[in-house]
């Protein structure tokens, strides 16, 4: 047996993930993860720090881990072995969290990135989005400050919202303005959350809508924890009469996507730099 | 000179919005200098009128724009606002004349705006034909050509005869064979040729005379064997696209950073234009005019309806070996961007892996292209090719 | 786009309708005859709109189909949307032409027509194009789509401002050797010159008619809109009726109709009824756009601003200083013809053609509106801004928006900016005052 | 001796503004459901710091600060609970996440009737000044006479980016274009461009002799290139606005930065400190690439012509002005560059001016002797 960490690198968080495997690479087994934020520390810090913790947790040190791979900004952690870009790492992650998906929502703080892929996790297509962060996770983040709410309360109060309060291509930074209208117009938190998480589900439908995808899709990055995010997707999609049937799904791991994927290649890899 | 010197010396000439280089060769011969804009025109009239043609491939990376933007909108390409942010900067003032060869309608479009704008200079708009019969599209060409001839006899003092038409015909026939070469060399090493190096060796040839040039590329080709460069597990791409307005340099190493190699690429494409030498003939124009119909690379700016769409690259895939191929077009260049989906469906009928991006040529990020196109790698490294 | 519904108007009024009504029974007669065309055994040819040879189509009993107004009629329809998005999925970038994204996407989802029903397949692409590169791109595209020949008519560019005899003899040597060839052998049989003679006759009449209503505009108040209305004016002759008998008579009926309104000092017809006070008399530069027509016509009007002449509605043929098919040199005109459009005339004569209106018509000011994905037209259009400001000493109105791309109309932004516009000459005239 | 009392009286009148507001924050933070016994304390301790603050910073000498209640109070309000919660984050965040609530609610309150209560305080305070104590009862008559007096405005015009939910007739709304131009010829009338980097919007506007304007460009709804870009970074600092340009003007050698986006620009922010550039260095960068926006707006709007009036609230961030400066000489050669301390005033300034004209029907003549006057007091 031999042990692999995937540490996904990201603008906002670092995703550190334990995996173990039989010696034959098979069998491959999650055995921890941490989820650390940035905020304004080194982030080379934050990831010394969390592989450290990581480790210790299971009683572990450097010289059990076979492979250290990094994915996302990764390129920065000199004591990685191999880098795997992105979209391959969230591919298999998502692969390996649900077999059924063959196709992947990453919607992460900066940037949205959707693709498909075959069952061996083989990117195929993507489509991502530009460098404006209008609909980011960062924009939904910002949002919540300028409503003063946590990131944990977003979803509970959007999926409470019933008459959802529609407002589209507004900049992530003067969405405060518009922000302190809607207040100062009567609307509630619930309704602005809602109208909100609409317009930043059309921005993701038209990244799906680029693909021919069908079928179940797995929501991976931070964003795939906020049930608010995907209700109003799966509603958008089905809504859509343009023949798209999906079935949007998150799993508690999908913040985690990135680095399960980077991971299992470090366990692939080490196989083959063996044999 | 150690190739290391030399690709050191091209990077300078590349930095080199001054153009010290031309003023250089002015003093020296006494001549003038004729600019022209990408793609292509054929130099080896304005070199037989004994002055030396100068590529202007936009400001790069480095270039602020800070008038060129109230000559255009957000929406169109980047190489005309830095081209003429050069101008106002009075950085082509050593340029006696300008070409605009027809490539698109932003191109056509400035020589107009040059015209206006630069009312002292020689400015024409060469129109190429998109009529490849030698009899109509030949015939007009060979109008274009004679009267570019004559404005340069004009405008240079000098009278070109056949003889020296048919000399300039010859040192650029001998610059492209020694261009091929390079490339050749490439694609049997890319990981010595480094695509970077490559890449400052031909923009090297847009500031310098032909005969100069041809001797820098032979320097580095017997230079760089010497070298000593690690081989990495990287995959043979074909890169498509960039033909007019130039990537970042940056962003060429960085696609070689991120796991390419690239074998084939369209960049200062004008220096690769004809694919065969032009015989010496009693009627160079003629020869010319057949070596742009007949003989010219397929690339977006040209109308083809003869041939079938992307078969040229999915034959250079095959040849070249390569693993897939990667757009890398100009944001709002309408012939790339375009032509795009005609190569990709041509692509995917032979099952060939590709990807695509666009960017400015004063693009600073890089990490999206990094993604992307390592991504692609990946993808072709850990599953071959199908 | 012939939907235009003017409000209830004093009874006089109805002459204006009539003019409506044939050109809406021309177009819908159209339709029918394309949608019928496999079983009636025509051949149907598709072909562009600038440097556009009908005549010669015409003359050999085909149909012409021309996609940029199946563009912009599904944008008028509300449907470009969906098609610029089918056709970027399927790989076309978002950064180019939406006419060319609009008709892909339009042919991917069935290649339904203005009226509901399915075009015809071409039995020819015929490239005769001027002024535009995307042209050429656009129907490489189609040919990969169509197993149907393809033939190109090159149209050289006015690089200094006139025509040379050389481009004229390189357009007609491609009519000779290639283009009337290839339309000979997909329509099985010969040209008969007498009877293209006849056509452009016809042609010339029309445009006599044309350029008379667009003369209307010196008028105050003026009787047209030349840019809003007259995008509807030149609907006939840009498309598939020039040389026709029922476009001459739409054009003598649309000028009788016109004269009418000078007579009566009547202002345009807007789609809220006649104009009431001409406030603002200005020159358009640039094409309109289509998603939002209504919307952005109504910014005008609501403000009291007439366009009193406008480039777009030359670029389908500039008749204004005097060019006419000629029935005695038929392919030499026809050449010239396609030469002269507007968007082949380099940017110095594109500012002369502008400066002439703005004088002309005695404008208080110009707008340039700015297509997004157009680069024939847009590159270069903020440096015709400042050279208009400068030789006509009248202020230049700047806004951006697209073709058929619903997504680059903002309606608040361009408002914005109109509003300041009028203001600003509002501003001046009290000023100057 | 006149001037001075007025411009006592001034910064009295802006510290009973602050404080009212102060207030507010603080009963709303105290309200918060999220309070806890800790973050009591904390709060207590946060607004004590606050309050004493607020007691100099109006005063003539005192440079840098914010015309914005938000600015100041968040700079202020963030120092004090960063120092608190030292080594606690969850406290930190629970403060930060306090304030963030209640600061909405106290800056989207109306505070239009207030004046005489900001009035009597400001005379209250003035009077206390050794300098007019002696005078303090004709003091206080003066101003009961001036709090008394009704206004009558004889017409209102409203301009601005909210301008179309303002609840006037057509004919009393105004574009901000027109009015920052007329404001900008009104307090220099040599005036024939004008750069307005506002909060949400850029705008360079070209005028003629009189004021009106002949051209301009306006960015869109974006923020990079706006005031808010810098307000976005000062958030990603922690730190106030006005706090922004004073350190990037240290800077020696600046930093290329790449994104365009406001948030881009913020993660780049962040990438580049941990890659250890030098804060300074980054922050002149962030400064540079906001005015190479605003001078491709002047490009397009025609260029620069002498005089050039910079307007709006970046005016007073002296990075911003000195990068301008620099890049108008770079490439439009010495011009002159007026700068009013009171450029965010512009457009209302404008706005009132259009007002007396369509009601008394003439066109506006600038007042020079009091438009010297003003000058004065402004070098003052
Ligand atoms: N419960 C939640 N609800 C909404 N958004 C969340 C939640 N948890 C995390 N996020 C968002 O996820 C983003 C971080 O996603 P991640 O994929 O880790 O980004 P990156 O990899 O770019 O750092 C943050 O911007 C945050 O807004
Ligand atoms: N003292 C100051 N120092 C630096 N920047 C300031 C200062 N005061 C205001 N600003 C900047 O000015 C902007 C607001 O400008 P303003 O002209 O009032 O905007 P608007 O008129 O669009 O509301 C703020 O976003 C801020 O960046
Ligand atoms: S980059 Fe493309 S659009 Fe721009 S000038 Fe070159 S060919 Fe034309
Ligand atoms: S680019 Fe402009 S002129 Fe050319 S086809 Fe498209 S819309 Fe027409
Ligand atoms: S609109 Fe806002 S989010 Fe988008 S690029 Fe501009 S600053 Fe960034």
């Amino acid at each position: 047996m031999f042990y692999t960490v995937g540490i996904d690198v990201g603008t906002s968080t670092i995703k550190t993930t334990l995996m173990s495997f039989d010696d034959d690479g098979a069998n491959e087994k999650l055995v921890g993860q941490v989820l650390s934020k940035i905020r304004k520390k080194d982030a080379k810090e934050v990831i010394q720090q969390a592989y450290g913790a990581l480790l210790a947790e299971h009683a572990l040190t450097p010289k059990d881990i076979a492979y250290v791979a990094t994915t996302g900004e990764g390129e920065m952690v000199d004591f990685r072995k191999g880098h795997f870009y992105s979209m391959t790492c969230h591919a298999r992650g998502a692969l390996f969290l649900n077999p059924d998906v063959r196709a992947v929502v990453d919607a992460g703080a900066l940037h949205c990135k959707a693709l498909i892929m075959d069952h061996r996790s083989k990117v195929l297509s993507y489509r991502m989005t530009s460098q404006c962060a209008s609909g980011s996770g960062q924009f939904l983040e910002n949002i919540s400050r300028y409503l003063g709410i946590g990131l944990e309360d977003i979803w509970p109060l959007s999926l409470k919202a019933d008459k959802p309060e529609i407002i589209s291509g507004i900049c992530a930074v003067l969405a405060e303005t518009d922000v302190i209208n809607m207040i100062s117009r009567g609307i509630t938190t619930s309704n602005i959350l809602k109208g909100i998480h609409i317009s930043m589900a059309r921005r993701l439908l038209n990244l799906i809508r680029m693909m021919d995808v069908n079928g179940k899709v797995l929501m991976t990055g931070g964003l795939a924890k906020d049930e608010g995010l995907i209700a109003a997707l799966q509603e958008l999609a089905d809504d859509d009469k343009k023949g798209l049937s999906i079935e949007v799904v998150s799993h508690a791991l999908s913040p985690f996507a990135g680095s399960i994927g980077a991971a299992i290649w470090a366990g692939y890899r080490e196989v083959r730099l063996a044999a | 000179m150690t190739a290391k010197k030399i690709i050191e010396d091209c990077e300078d000439l590349y930095n080199d919005l001054d153009f010290t280089s031309v003023k250089t060769w002015k003093e020296k011969t006494g001549g003038k200098a004729i600019g022209y804009l990408p793609v292509y025109v054929p130099r080896e009239i304005i070199h037989a009128a004994g002055m030396l043609p100068v590529g202007i491939m936009g400001g790069g990376p480095n270039l602020e724009i800070i008038k060129g933007d109230a000559y255009f909108q957000s929406y169109i390409c980047h190489i005309p606002r830095s081209t003429i942010e050069l101008g106002l900067l009075n950085k082509l003032d050593c340029m006696e004349g300008f070409l605009f060869p027809a490539i698109c309608d932003v191109i056509r479009n400035l020589s107009g705006m040059w015209q206006i704008l630069f009312p002292e200079k020689y400015v024409r708009y060469l129109d190429l034909p998109q009529n490849f019969d030698k009899e109509i599209g030949g015939e007009f060409y060979r109008h274009e050509m004679e009267q570019l001839l004559h404005d340069l006899e004009e405008l240079s003092g000098n009278k070109v005869t056949p003889e020296k038409l048919n000399r300039s015909i010859g040192l650029y026939n001998k610059n492209r064979q020694v261009i091929d070469k390079l490339y050749a060399m490439r694609v049997a090493q890319p990981h010595l040729v480094l695509t970077s190096d490559l890449y400052l060796l031909l923009r090297a040839g847009n500031v310098m005379d032909v005969e100069d040039h041809t001797r820098l590329l032979e320097g580095y080709m017997a230079e760089v064997v010497k070298e000593d460069r690690k081989k990495f597990d990287n995959i043979r791409v074909i890169v498509s696209g960039a033909f007019c307005e130039q990537p970042p340099l940056a962003l060429i190493k960085g696609l070689e950073a991120s796991g390419c190699y690239i074998v084939e690429d369209d960049w200062v494409l004008g220096a690769r234009f004809l694919q065969k030498d032009v015989p010496i003939t009693a009627d160079p124009l003629e020869a010319l005019s057949d070596a742009y119909l007949n003989d010219s690379v397929s690339t977006s700016s040209k109308y083809e309806d003869e041939k079938e769409k992307g078969k040229y690259l999915v034959d250079q895939v095959k040849m070249l070996n390569a693993g897939g191929v990667i757009f890398c077009a100009p944001s709002f260049c309408d012939p790339a961007l375009l032509e795009r989906p005609m190569l990709t469906a041509a692509l995917e009928r032979e099952k060939i892996p590709h990807t695509s991006f666009k960017y400015a040529e004063n693009t600073g990020q890089f990490s999206m292209f990094r993604e992307q196109t390592g991504t692609f790698a990946d993808s072709i490294k850990l599953w071959g090719e199908a | 786009m012939k939907k235009i519904t003017p409000a209830p108007v004093a009874q006089k009024d109805i002459e204006k309708e009539e003019s409506m009504i044939l050109q809406k029974k021309m177009i819908g007669d159209h339709f029918k005859r394309l949608c019928t065309a496999k079983e009636a055994g025509k051949k149907v040819v598709y072909t562009f709109v600038p440097g556009n040879i009908n005549e010669l189509i015409w003359a050999l009993d085909m149909l012409p189909v021309h996609p940029e107004i199946n563009a912009l009629q599904s944008a008028m329809r509300k449907k470009s949307g969906d098609y610029v998005m089918e056709a970027e999925k399927h790989g076309h970038s978002e950064d180019v032409c939406t006419y060319v994204k609009c008709d892909i996407g339009m042919l991917k989802k069935g290649n339904i027509g203005p009226t509901g029903e399915k075009l015809p397949e071409p039995d020819l692409l015929l490239l005769s194009y001027t002024g535009c590169f995307t042209f050429m791109k656009w129907f490489e595209l189609l040919k990969q789509e169509y197993k149907c020949p393809v033939v190109m008519l090159q149209v050289p560019y006015q690089a200094n401002g006139k025509i040379e005899p050389k481009m004229t003899d390189y357009v007609v040597r491609q009519l000779k050797e290639k283009v009337i060839p290839a339309l000979e052998q997909v329509a099985g049989k010969k040209l008969d010159m007498n009877r293209l003679s006849a056509l452009l006759e016809s042609s010339a009449r029309a445009e006599e008619d044309l350029v008379a209503v667009w003369d209307s505009a010196k008028n105050r108040p003026s009787p047209i809109d030349a840019y809003f209305g007259g995008v509807y004016y030149v609907g006939p002759i840009f498309s598939a009726f020039r040389g026709l008998p029922e476009c001459e008579e739409y054009y003598k009926l649309l000028r009788a109709e016109v004269e009418y309104r000078v007579r009566h000092k009547l202002g345009p017809v807007t789609p809220e009824g006649v104009m009431k006070e001409e406030k603002y008399r200005i020159v358009v530069e640039g094409p309109p756009n289509w998603t939002s027509f209504r919307e952005f016509w109504k910014m005008f009007y609501d403000e009291g601003a007439v366009v009193v002449g406008a480039s777009y509605t030359k670029v389908g043929g500039y008749y204004d200083r005097g060019f006419r098919h000629d029935p005695e040199k038929p392919l030499e005109s026809l050449a010239n013809y396609c030469l002269g459009c507007y968007t082949n005339h380099n940017l110095s004569s594109r500012i002369d053609i502008l400066e002439k209106h703005i004088k002309d018509y005695d404008a208080d000011g110009f707008v340039i509106n700015s297509i997004k994905s157009c680069n024939s037209f847009s590159a270069g259009q903020l440096m015709m801004m400042r050279e208009l400001e400068e030789r006509t000493g009248k202020p230049g109105g700047f806004i951006e928006s697209d073709l058929v791309d619903p997504r680059y109309f903002s309606a608040a932004n361009i408002k914005n900016r109109l509003e300041s516009y009028f203001q600003m000459i509002e501003a001046k005239r009290q000023a100057a005052a | 001796m006149e001037e001075d009392l007025l411009a006592w009286l001034l910064v009295n009148y802006k510290l009973a503004q602050h404080r009212v507001q102060l207030e507010a924050l603080k009963e709303g933070c105290f309200k918060d459901p999220a309070v806890t016994e800790a973050t009591k304390e904390a709060l207590e301790k946060i607004f004590a710091e606050l309050f004493k603050e607020a007691e100099t910073m109006f005063q003539p000498n005192v440079k840098s600060r914010s015309d914005f209640f938000r600015d100041i109070a968040s700079s202020g309000f963030m120092t004090s609970a960063e120092k608190l919660a030292k080594n606690d984050s969850v406290l930190f965040d629970r403060l930060i996440s306090i304030f963030d609530r209640t600061i909405l609610r106290v800056e989207s309150k109306s505070y239009a009737t207030m004046f005489e209560t900001y009035m009597t305080f400001a005379c209250e305070q003035t009077v206390k000044h050794p300098a007019f104590s002696a005078f303090g009862d004709r003091i206080r008559k003066a101003i009961a006479y001036a709090v008394s007096v009704e206004f009558q405005p004889i017409n209102t015009i409203g301009t601005g980016y909210g301008r179309a939910r303002l609840p006037f007739p057509k004919n009393q709304i105004r574009s901000e274009i027109l009015c920052h131009g007329l404001g900008a010829h009104y307090m220099f009338p040599g005036t024939r461009t004008v750069l307005d980097i506002g909060g949400q919007d850029t705008k360079a506007i070209q005028i003629d002799e009189n004021g009106i304007v002949t051209n301009f460009q306006m960015n869109d709804r974006c923020a990079a290139g706006c005031g808010r870009y810098l307000g976005y970074i000062a958030d990603e600092m922690n730190m106030g606005v006005h706090e922004l340009g004073p350190i990037a003007m240290k800077s020696r050698k600046q930093v290329r930065i790449n994104s365009t986006c406001t948030v881009f620009a913020g993660a780049e922010l962040r990438e580049r400190l941990s890659l250890g550039e030098k804060r300074e260095d980054i922050l002149a960068g962030l400064h540079r690439a906001m005015i190479l926006r605003a001078m491709s707006l002047l490009a397009r709007s025609g260029g620069i012509d002498d005089e050039f009036t910079f307007t709006g609230g970046v005016a007073k961030n002296g990075a911003a002005t000195g990068a301008l400066r620099t890049l108008v000489e770079e490439n439009y050669g010495k011009k002159t560059i007026n700068i009013s301390a009171d450029s965010i005033y512009t457009g209302a300034l404008g706005a009132a001016l259009f007002a007396k004209r369509d009601q008394l029907g003439e066109t506006v003549n600038v007042d020079l002797k009091k438009l010297k006057k003003q000058k004065a007091a402004i070098a003052a």
